[in-house]
């Protein structure tokens, strides 16, 4: 049972960290909190769902496309606001993106309503017996694919001329810029990135979750404090806090009683934070 | 300099006459709401501006402060029949207490490590009154209706009277803050949010202060929590400590402009209506147009006007200061 | 005049991980005395600022403040008991004015707001800024920030000031008046410990030196013993040696 | 769990004041005017609309002349009053209990409403009805089920719907019935539940009403309201190896547990639903996965082979709106005809008149489309002591009513087959 419980938190863990990976690295190289990141997830599960509805492509193998979408959509969004709050005081770079979200939020139900939807007949679906353990196919795809996604955002950082200077704009913006680093179109990149990680997120979730306006509070709410949870600016961190809620959330949930399982999520967050002010693997400014 | 004072002192008057006044000539029981509602907002966007303005810990978890008082002083009442008025007190202490006793850890975190912290207080505060049968769970609290007063704190007949009573919580907070701005605590709170190292360096003892923000905000707020449920006569987690609530206290304090008493009174005054009539004319269509306006709304005012409207406010105020000493200069020449 | 105030420090130690800070540094300082501590770049000066204020939490050795031990204490109450400090990267509270930013240090002794105003107004006055009294605090100039600090400091009424490169950036002139005040503060009872890296400015004022290098006291003594001192000489040269490669 | 949005359902809005202020001129004297709040906005806006449809059929069947075997249908308005016409007053309460008090007392103080009915959400209705007390206005609920709204003693709150108390002990009856007729024991039942207000209520009831029959409760899980993954909920559920499972949940969450249900094959012998099982989301989005699942409802079109007047309106309701008649739509079609009954019997639109009338309420069974023995009220709690629910099961993608047994218009189909099928 607690082998069950356990690998069902690990798979929710790998779609809450896609998020929280996109999140991080906005909040990494450009001090903001996304606060709209769960409406970008839902923005993207509209995005599969469309394209599944009219073209007919799954929507886990429409997720490169869809996360191309979500990166032009990023840049787009960059530079018509986010960029524009940067050198803005805290307040309105903290609250630029709670207006965002309710904004895209709105959209959504004007121009799809308020009613809830879900891929037809997706490809991948039912489950597999692994020894005592069952496992949902299309969960099992979505964390494989966020591994995948986390993987090429490690290498993107570590290995390319552009992701080392995106990561040399999150150690020091000013001795960048001095050594003739163009921050705006790296931050919209960068921006770009965290956006596309919403997308490929909500192309997984949208093989097997139900979709609908508000669909995405909820999980950017979760990735949130997984970001926090892991240290902001720390990608690992996210996927590693976000991996954590996930555990918590299903073993926790089912110990102390689901009614607590968000409780129990936000007040491990709470300890966490307490013994480590930063987070787990946090470092740079407050 | 003192024209400008002046004149700023007359609309103060005038305003506060008008807030006063005109009211009493408001019948339409839906209009009265709404002015209930922006002085409970303008309460509550103060009580937010102590800690974020002031002191600049940003909290996005004041719900929990609130549902907290709107349960105790419920609580009371239902159970042991304690005065509302008596509940209220209780609430603003209880609530206060309750805000030290959560700062003790919380006030370590700085910046969004703090924000975030507060939600999740607010969401854990909710989880655990949905859970919570002594309090009745999620089914809340039932107020009896009773007669109609200020003793009891609940009137039927018309809404003027919660109007009233929260202009009058909302003007003795202004005196509140216009004497902590001018105080010791006031600068101590200003000198934390500007730096925290030279508040030490200056003897300032930085928690025990951030302790003391956080507790007369959330006793503020908890007092506000019982003026809703006085309003209401309901109480129930899902609509007390409903993470809406907070964002927008916040969103009120910072699109008013924070740190500054007028800020957050603007805020509500401005912000509530408008949402208001986005709604009142296309809200009924069940599209969700209006809040597509509220939403970019906002993000136009962090874009374009990024320190509130006291900013604006001070713009024109330096603009009509600016033209009054160019005129007494063309005077003088 | 006011009591007399002893400032001793004791084998105070300090590691960041691997690399020691400052090892074993001890001194002693009392009223109506400047003690000057130099040394390169790097050598610990501010280190031991911090943690004889308790910014930074040391890992060996006592700081005891008239026979009171204070080591590792809350900044706020070492200040609280007269031993106040300036930065050498220059912290002023940015978003407030002149005339308040001082009233946040008089506040400490006075806490009723008429009095506070009075005491601010004048230690701006002592410094020199009085007529600055209205400006923004992030509109200084740096040698404004410099002086603002060290009138907020002196409105904690300090019994042992501590001021990190306070004359850096000034004009001669300038300097001059600074080293004025310093020795009106000494004459008034204070205890003074000044970093500075300007030798020229401090030399002539200083009644003691200690000399740090690499974490370590090397020399204490006199202007004139100090200057003398060959370890002394050597560390200065190499490091100025250093310098002109770099340069 | 960002659920309502706050700010924006605080305000149905100056402008509806404007329009009201331009309407009340216009307005004929013989209109009797009655208010409706819904969540027409909002999280469960698909509902409000839904609801407020049966509203306006029967608005439309009150006022106009219709060839039906049915109360006011052959008359032209309410017969005692000079055919006095009934127009109904929306208000928009987003779901929000601020907002519903607000606009409940809008439409009495600035329409001059003489009624009030509507609400779903009994979060909302809460405080609704304590506007409608405040200013001593009848309000007649047919869509909220929650027990501790007739607990509180209103004079002024009526209720058609019969409250979970009474639904639950329909539930287990059923089970009790089916019980009898296989021949087996399903004596370990699970109970499911969103923690809000009502579903905390139906819980309650469940566990009441459990003892009583004799049944013994295995689990009883409460979840948090539109959770992003219920494993663990139901491998707490599977773990326990009830028979059945109760399930008290609005539309999100129904989505999501009936595929978690699949995804870790827990097929108990009986699925129940409730309340977002009947939304028609769930049946279009979920597909066959609902098949088999026994849904509580006051209405099913089966209904009309035993009542043709099921049937008949349902036509006209097809008519109008071009689809048939959902159980939400139905539920809140009984509150006119009620009002309108007790302000025909006043024989005046004052507000205490109606509240005398409502007391002495007594419909049959045939003046209703809902499977109510007829309407009569408590004199204490102002319940429908005639109220009862029916139970569905989707069969080949449609709700059929299979019980109460003389009610069936289908067989059921027990024990639920397995995911498998």
């Amino acid at each position: 049972m607690y082998l069950q419980l356990t690998v069902g938190g690990l798979l929710l863990g790998c779609i809450y960290g896609l998020v929280a990976m996109g999140l991080s690295l906005i909040y990494g190289v450009m001090g903001i909190v996304n606060f709209a990141h769960g409406a970008f997830v839902m923005v993207a599960m509209y995005a599969s769902f469309w394209l599944n509805r009219f073209i007919g492509i799954d929507p886990i193998l429409s997720s490169p496309l869809i996360a191309l979408l979500m990166f032009f959509f990023g840049v787009i969004v960059y530079h018509a606001v986010i960029g524009k709050v940067l050198e803005g005081p805290f307040l309105a770079r903290l609250l630029v993106t709670f207006g965002l979200s309710i904004f895209l939020i709105n959209c959504a139900q004007f121009l799809w309503s308020p009613d809830y939807r879900m891929v037809e007949n997706p490809i991948f679906r039912g489950i597999r017996m692994v020894g005592p353990v069952f496992i949902e196919v299309p969960k099992l795809m979505a964390s494989i694919g966020s591994l995948i996604v986390a993987g090429l955002i490690y290498w993107f950082v570590r290995k390319t001329k552009t992701g080392l200077a995106i990561q040399a704009i999150s150690l020091d913006r000013m001795a960048a810029s001095l050594m003739g680093i163009d921050i705006e179109r790296l931050n919209g990149y960068a921006f770009g990135l965290g956006c596309a990680c919403a997308g490929a997120a909500g192309a997984f979730l949208a093989e097997f979750y139900y979709i609908f306006p508000d669909v995405g509070t909820m999980f950017g709410l979760v990735a949130l404090v997984a970001v926090a949870l892991g240290g902001f600016g720390s990608t690992e961190g996210a996927l590693i806090g976000a991996i954590l809620i996930g555990i918590i959330e299903t073993v926790g949930g089912f110990m102390v009683g689901s009614e607590f399982k968000y409780a129990l999520v936000f007040l491990a967050y709470l300890v966490i934070v307490i013994v480590r002010p930063r987070g787990l693997l946090g470092w740079g400014a407050d | 300099m003192k024209d400008v004072d002046r004149t700023t002192k007359i609309l103060l008057a005038c305003g506060v006459l008008a807030a006063t006044i005109i009211p009493l000539f408001i019948k339409a029981r839906f209009l009265q709401h709404i002015l209930v509602m922006v002085v409970l907002y303008a309460v509550l966007g103060e009580a937010w501006n102590i800690i974020g303005g002031y002191v600049g810990l940003v909290s996005i978890g004041q719900a929990a402060f609130f549902g907290v008082g709107s349960y105790v002083s419920s609580y009371l009442f239902v159970e042991y029949g304690v005065n509302p008025w008596i509940g209220f007190i209780a609430a603003g202490l209880i609530t206060a207490l309750f805000g030290f006793l959560v700062g003790l850890p919380v006030t370590r975190l700085r910046g969004r490590y703090f924000a975030i912290a507060t939600i999740a207080l607010g969401q854990v505060m909710k989880v655990l009154f949905e859970n919570w049968e002594r309090v009745g769970a999620a089914t809340g609290l039932m107020l009896p209706l009773g007669k109609e007063g200020l003793v009891n704190f609940q009137f039927h007949t018309s809404k003027l009277q919660y109007y009233y009573i929260g202009l009058v919580m909302l003007g003795i907070i202004i005196l509140f803050m216009r004497h902590m701005e001018k105080s010791r605590l006031g600068y101590y709170f200003k000198a934390i949010r500007e730096n925290e190292d030279v508040a030490s360096a200056m003897g300032i003892n930085r928690t025990a202060y951030k302790l003391i923000a956080i507790a007369i905000s959330a006793g503020i707020t908890g007092m506000c929590g019982t003026f809703l449920a006085q309003y209401s006569l309901y109480v129930e987690p899902e609509y007390m400590f409903n993470h809406n609530i907070s964002v927008t206290i916040a969103l009120i304090a910072v699109f008013g402009g924070t740190g500054n008493i007028l800020g957050p009174i603007l805020g509500s005054a401005i912000l509530l209506p408008i949402s208001e009539l986005t709604r009142a004319w296309m809200g009924s269509t069940g599209t969700g147009i209006d809040m597509m306006i509220y939403g970019a709304f906002i993000v136009l005012i962090c874009v374009y006007q990024p320190e509130g409207l006291m900013g604006v406010v001070r713009n024109i105020q330096a603009r009509t200061k600016a033209q009054v000493q160019q005129a007494r200069r063309g005077a003088n020449v | 005049m006011s009591s007399h105030a002893k400032l001793v420090a004791t084998g105070v130690t300090k590691r960041f991980g691997g690399l020691t800070a400052l090892n074993e540094v001890s001194f002693t300082v009392g009223s109506g005395e400047i003690l000057a501590l130099i040394g390169p770049n790097g050598a610990g000066k501010t280190t031991l600022f911090n943690c004889l204020t308790g910014f930074l939490k040391v890992d060996g050795g006592t700081v005891e403040y008239n026979g009171l031990n204070i080591t590792n204490w809350a900044p706020n109450r070492i200040c609280g008991l007269g031993v106040s400090r300036t930065f050498q990267v220059v912290q002023v509270l940015q978003g407030m004015t002149v005339l308040e930013n001082v009233m946040v240090g008089a506040y400490l002794r006075h806490p009723r707001t008429a009095p506070a105003r009075e005491s601010a107004i004048a230690a701006l006055e002592r410094v020199g800024m009085l007529d600055r009294a209205d400006a923004l605090a992030v509109n200084l100039t740096l040698p404004e920030k410099k002086r603002l600090e060290v009138a907020m400091s002196l409105a904690t009424e300090p019994k042992v000031l501590m001021l990190d490169e306070s004359m850096a950036g000034l004009t001669p002139t300038e300097a001059a008046e600074a080293s004025q005040m310093i020795r009106s503060l000494r004459d008034e009872g204070l205890a003074l410990i000044v970093v500075e890296h300007v030798m020229e400015a401090i030399m002539p004022i200083a009644d003691r030196v200690i000399v740090l290098d690499s974490g370590t006291k090397i020399a204490e003594g006199s202007p004139a013993e100090v200057v003398s001192n060959p370890r002394v000489i050597s560390a200065y040269l190499g490091d100025k040696y250093a310098k002109h490669v770099i340069n | 769990m960002l659920r309502k949005n706050w700010l924006s359902r605080l305000l149905v809005a100056t402008a509806l004041v404007v329009l009201a202020l331009g309407s009340t001129i216009a307005l004929a004297a013989e209109t009797i005017k009655i208010g409706a709040v819904y969540p027409l906005t909002g999280a469960v806006a698909t509902t409000g609309a839904d609801c407020r449809t049966g509203v306006e059929l029967a608005v439309d069947i009150i006022n106009g002349v219709y060839d039906l075997d049915f109360p006011f249908a052959k008359s032209e308005g309410l017969p005692n009053l000079g055919g006095a016409k009934i127009e109904v007053v929306f208000g928009d309460t987003r779901g929000d209990p601020t907002q519903g008090m607000a606009e409940t007392e809008r439409l009495i103080t600035e329409e001059g409403v003489v009624a009030v009915i509507g609400g779903y959400q009994s979060g909302v209705v809460k405080t609704a009805s304590m506007a409608s007390e405040r200013l001593q206005i009848p309000y007649v609920l047919s869509d909220a089920t929650s027990p501790a709204l007739t607990e509180r003693g209103f004079e002024w709150f009526f209720r058609v719907i019969p409250h979970d108390g009474i639904q639950a002990k329909n539930a287990l009856e059923m089970v009790k019935d089916i019980e009898a007729k296989e021949g087996t024991k399903l004596s370990r039942i699970a109970i499911l539940w969103e923690n809000t207000e009502w579903g905390a209520n139906v819980a309650k009831a469940m566990r009441d009403w459990m003892d009583e029959y004799g049944f013994t409760m295995v689990a009883d899980v409460p979840y948090a309201y539109r959770a992003t993954d219920v494993t663990s909920e139901v491998l707490k559920l599977k773990s326990a190896n009830p028979d059945v499972v109760i399930h008290a949940s609005y539309v999100s969450d129904a989505i999501l547990f009936t595929q978690t249900f699949k995804a870790l094959d827990f097929s108990p012998k009986m699925l129940i639903g409730m309340a977002g099982y009947l939304d028609p989301s769930y049946l279009s989005t979920v597909g066959k996965d609902g098949e088999y699942f026994f849904v509580r409802a006051v209405y099913g079109l089966d209904l009309a082979a035993r009542k043709p007047i099921v049937a008949e309106i349902n036509e006209l309701y097809k008519q109008k709106y071009g689809r048939d008649m959902s159980p939400n739509a139905a539920r809140s079609f009984s509150a006119p005809f009620v009002v309108a009954d007790a302000i025909n019997r006043a024989g005046s639109a004052d507000p205490a008149a109606i509240r005398k009338a409502l007391l002495e309420t007594n419909m049959a069974a045939d003046d209703l489309i809902s499977p109510y023995e007829g309407v009569r009220f408590d004199p204490e709690t102002h319940d429908n002591v005639l109220g009862k629910s029916l139970y569905l099961q989707i069969q080949d993608g449609q709700f059929r009513v299979v019980w109460p047994f003389d009610l069936a218009a289908v067989p059921y189909v027990f024990p639920f087959p397995g995911w498998k099928k």
